[in-house]
């Protein structure tokens, strides 16, 4: 589902985050992005939604290279990728047009946007704060939000960067489960995480990033950044 | 695009709007004064020169008659004037008016006008042209029909006041034209802060999935109802300042009629709804086209 | 305030001035322009009651003398003028001049004017006034004096032109006065535009301690040199203007002579200035202050 | 130095977030606040920032209600408090004018901001990015200069709201420590998060939220906040 071939990306001309990445995630796939803070999990997830593009080598998603997309090859992209930005990245507006939007720019009629909602909303458990603005909203409720954004649409991909940092384990747990049951239902999940419980309890694929490369990149693996 | 995006574009225009109903219900005053500001100058631009058209053709030439003609020359003359273009109203004024009026005139003067015996003046016609600019072909013409002595206008007057409407014109027009580009400008520049304020719903609607087309049309809209909303504050406000305008001068100095020969109101309304319409759907799609280009370029 | 919290405040503003660029250089353009617009209409209607003012200058009272008074007569009759005031300046005409222009005026009717024998006109003196204003009585005060048979003046054309100034005072002020209003809400708003657009920044400043005087100052400051380098802009541009259409109307009507008395182009600069600064200064001050009201209701 | 007496917050006059609290922190005290998500641990920082009022009750700093405090004595008070906010709330501007801004507001000099960054910025070790905008730092980044700027201060109170829910492991335990001198060098740490790991080894005063009502208040407390 994901391939990247060789990815090499600089800021400004003179940091590079990320050397030579190969990666593959199929499919079917539960991901953990491990690594310490500034290793570029982030910069990883904008690549693969096309939000960064690399220096050098290619990203392939569905097998097709996403490196000469044009600006409607991008947005069909991204109608087809969940994700939960690390810093929320939310309208300005409440919950309810939050969700909306994205399934208006998908051409949903009214009734099925409704619907959509009240289902997602119930999964994450947000009702009563459906018609609130984020601003009034704390921030485990944003983020659960965010959740709901990003699956309302049962994406191909679902990107998730760092989505429980502001949830306590309890409630990180059952986001988990969330994205467990999601992945079943044939959504390729990746999860930038910092939350060490949380990845040892999954056992899951896990993949570590450190200076730029990956130093691990294990099956049903436990958190660990060391090299 | 089907009807069922048309009406969530609309929709979305005005949840954008109440979002900041603030700065929306600001960028709005602001295409309304301009718009008012242009519409002022406009009226005052075809009011004026609707006036100087009124002193434009009220100005005559009068042509004299050979002193002995007949009646039937008279006649036949009027009817060769008949045959000359360019001539709206013709007036014969018989040397006896003619002479009463010299009198009047001289009243003053009563000594000299004493002194003349009999009536010295000759028959005339005094003629209005439908429009002063070809007047002096006018005259030649006139000079060339049988039974007329001689044709006088007043030559200065008529080069005067085509100089004035000269100036008059070529100032009008470019404050007319100057005005135009600032109104365009100035909505312009308020719609591009209201959309530059958006900066950050843009990019989250773009990583979402939303293409380039869709939220252009998102904000076009929005410009094409801020516009809208603009114009129709200005004409409510421009009809009223007009209706007020109009009583109180007729209320200050009843003789003069003003307004009414000059831009129909009702025309003004129509242009400053199609100007705000088209500004805001221009201003909003410069604007936008800009903003994605710049979330593009970080 | 000492001067390193004024340094400050003005680093603060061109920090926040620099983190928009765009937004900043939109907004001043904006005030550029409405500054335009009410500086070419302050020239034109300076101008134009300039040009007034000199028709008006150009009115003359004609004053009769007796048709058989000496002389000393007619000295004395001077100098009592002298003691009138309100008279700019005095020209005699010699009835045998004024003769010989009133052949001239009616060449036409050459036949009346052979009628005429001898010169049935009085000596006369033309008076020029230093305004119009008073001319009634003035001519009064004429009458008076010994050796006048009869005073004149265009009543019929001091009413008008009196008539004509007082429309023309009337709609020119009100539209430079509406103007002013409207350049003063525009720009007002713009800079209320790019406030609201900051209302997080003022959010953080307030959060991490600022005192709302420290809030309101930077913003005031950032409205100040948005206001100046508006009207500096806007100076530019006007001077601009101003030269090329002297030059141009030079070159068209050679003889026409404008923008002479009017409004002097260095007072209306410091005007625009001093009117950037101070819009500027005020509209920050009300943006920022109901921006941190509603900060602190929310 | 904070105290807080029946002190019951409400948000849109129906939604009890906060209910007749009672609450004393003393100046040397390094204290924990857990509980789940919504329960109002960012409420009630809020309120003892006077970002919010309390509907009812007082909140008291330093032995001063605050209930009544006109602008100027809230500026005063903030500016003894250093706070990292769970959104962050840093200026889009460098990280240089953002830690500039909090000492030019107290007519600091300008070699002595210089000095004071310099100082700070190396504490929490982002010498590398001081000149960067925050949209081109990452969430740890982001959160380390949060750190850097809420004590740069030497502030009375530090509040730090979920702190390190964007960071490692190992990142989170340095933070911890560098609190940990600071409460030592005379400042009253107050620190809201989910990291049970950390909790549970700090071995600080634990308080714990559910329900608009303080659950559990213990010494040398343990995360968990089951009721
Ligand atoms: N636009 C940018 N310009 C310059 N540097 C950037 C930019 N975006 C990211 N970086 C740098 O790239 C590095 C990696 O960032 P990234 O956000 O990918 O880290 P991360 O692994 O997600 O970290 P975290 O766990 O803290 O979220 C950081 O050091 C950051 O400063
Ligand atoms: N301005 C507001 N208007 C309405 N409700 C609000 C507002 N602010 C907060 N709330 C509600 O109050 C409750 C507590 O919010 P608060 O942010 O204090 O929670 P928290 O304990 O910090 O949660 P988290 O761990 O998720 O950050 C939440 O349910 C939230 O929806
Ligand atoms: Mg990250
Ligand atoms: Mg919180």
């Amino acid at each position: 589902m994901i391939r990247l071939r060789n990815v090499t990306k600089t800021y400004n001309k003179s940091f590079t985050v990320l050397q030579r990445i190969n990666l593959h995630i199929s499919k079917d796939e539960f991901v953990f992005l491990v690594g310490p803070t500034g290793a570029g999990k982030t910069t990883l997830i904008k690549l693969i939604l096309r939000e960064e593009v690399p220096d050098s080598g290619s990203v392939y998603i569905d097998k097709v290279n996403t490196r000469d997309f044009n600006e409607n090859q991008t947005s069909k992209l991204r109608k087809n990728i969940g994700v939960i930005f690390q810093d929320f990245k939310v309208f300005n507006r409440s919950i309810y047009e939050n969700l909306a939007f994205v399934l208006k720019i998908q051409g949903e009629k009214k009734k099925i946007i409704k619907e959509k909602i009240d289902t997602v909303i119930s999964l994450v458990g947000l009702e009563k704060k459906l018609h609130l603005h984020p601003f009034q909203l704390s921030g485990g409720e944003k983020q659960k939000a965010c959740l709901a954004r990003a699956i309302i649409n049962r994406p191909l991909v679902l990107l998730a960067d760092e989505p429980t940092g502001n949830l306590d384990p309890d409630a990180s747990w059952e986001i988990m489960q969330i994205l467990s049951k999601i992945n079943q239902q044939n959504t390729t999940v990746v999860v930038a995480t910092h939350d060490k419980h949380i990845v040892d309890m999954m056992r899951k694929r896990v993949i570590a990033l450190h200076g730029g490369n990956i130093i691990r990149d294990q099956q049903l693996g436990k958190y660990n950044h060391e090299p | 695009m089907n009807l069922r995006v048309v009406k969530f574009l609309f929709e979305e225009a005005f949840i954008s709007l109440r979002q900041n109903v603030l700065m929306a219900t600001i960028a709005i005053m602001t295409i309304s004064i301009s718009l008012i500001i242009l519409a002022v100058f406009l009226l005052l631009f075809f009011d004026i020169n609707s006036a100087i058209g009124g002193v434009s053709r009220n100005l005559t030439i009068v042509t004299y008659l050979d002193k002995e003609i007949t009646s039937s020359g008279i006649s036949k003359v009027e009817e060769q004037f008949a045959l000359i273009t360019g001539i709206k109203n013709v007036e014969f004024v018989s040397k006896e008016d003619a002479w009463k009026k010299m009198k009047d005139k001289f009243k003053y003067q009563e000594d000299i006008v004493n002194l003349v015996q009999g009536n010295p003046l000759p028959d005339s016609f005094v003629l209005t042209l439908e429009s002063p600019d070809k007047i002096e072909d006018v005259a030649k013409e006139l000079k060339l029909v049988e039974g007329v002595s001689d044709v006088r206008f007043g030559k200065e007057v008529v080069s005067k006041l085509r100089m004035f409407v000269q100036v008059f014109n070529y100032v009008g027009l470019s404050v007319v034209g100057f005005l135009l580009l600032a109104t365009l400008l100035i909505i312009i520049n308020t719609i591009n802060l209201t959309i530059l304020a958006k900066k950050f719903e843009v990019e989250i609607m773009k990583l979402v999935g939303a293409t380039n087309n869709f939220v252009k049309w998102c904000f076009r809209i929005e410009g094409l109802v801020m516009g809208f909303l603009g114009a129709i504050v200005a004409i409510v406000i421009v009809d009223g300042i007009f209706s007020f305008v109009t009583y109180k001068i007729h209320m200050v100095f009843p003789f003069i009629s003003v307004f009414t020969q000059g831009l129909s109101i009702i025309t003004l309304n129509i242009f400053l709804l199609c100007l705000g319409l088209i500004i805001g759907l221009i201003g909003s799609s410069i604007s936008i086209k800009s903003l994605l280009k710049s979330i593009l370029k970080k």
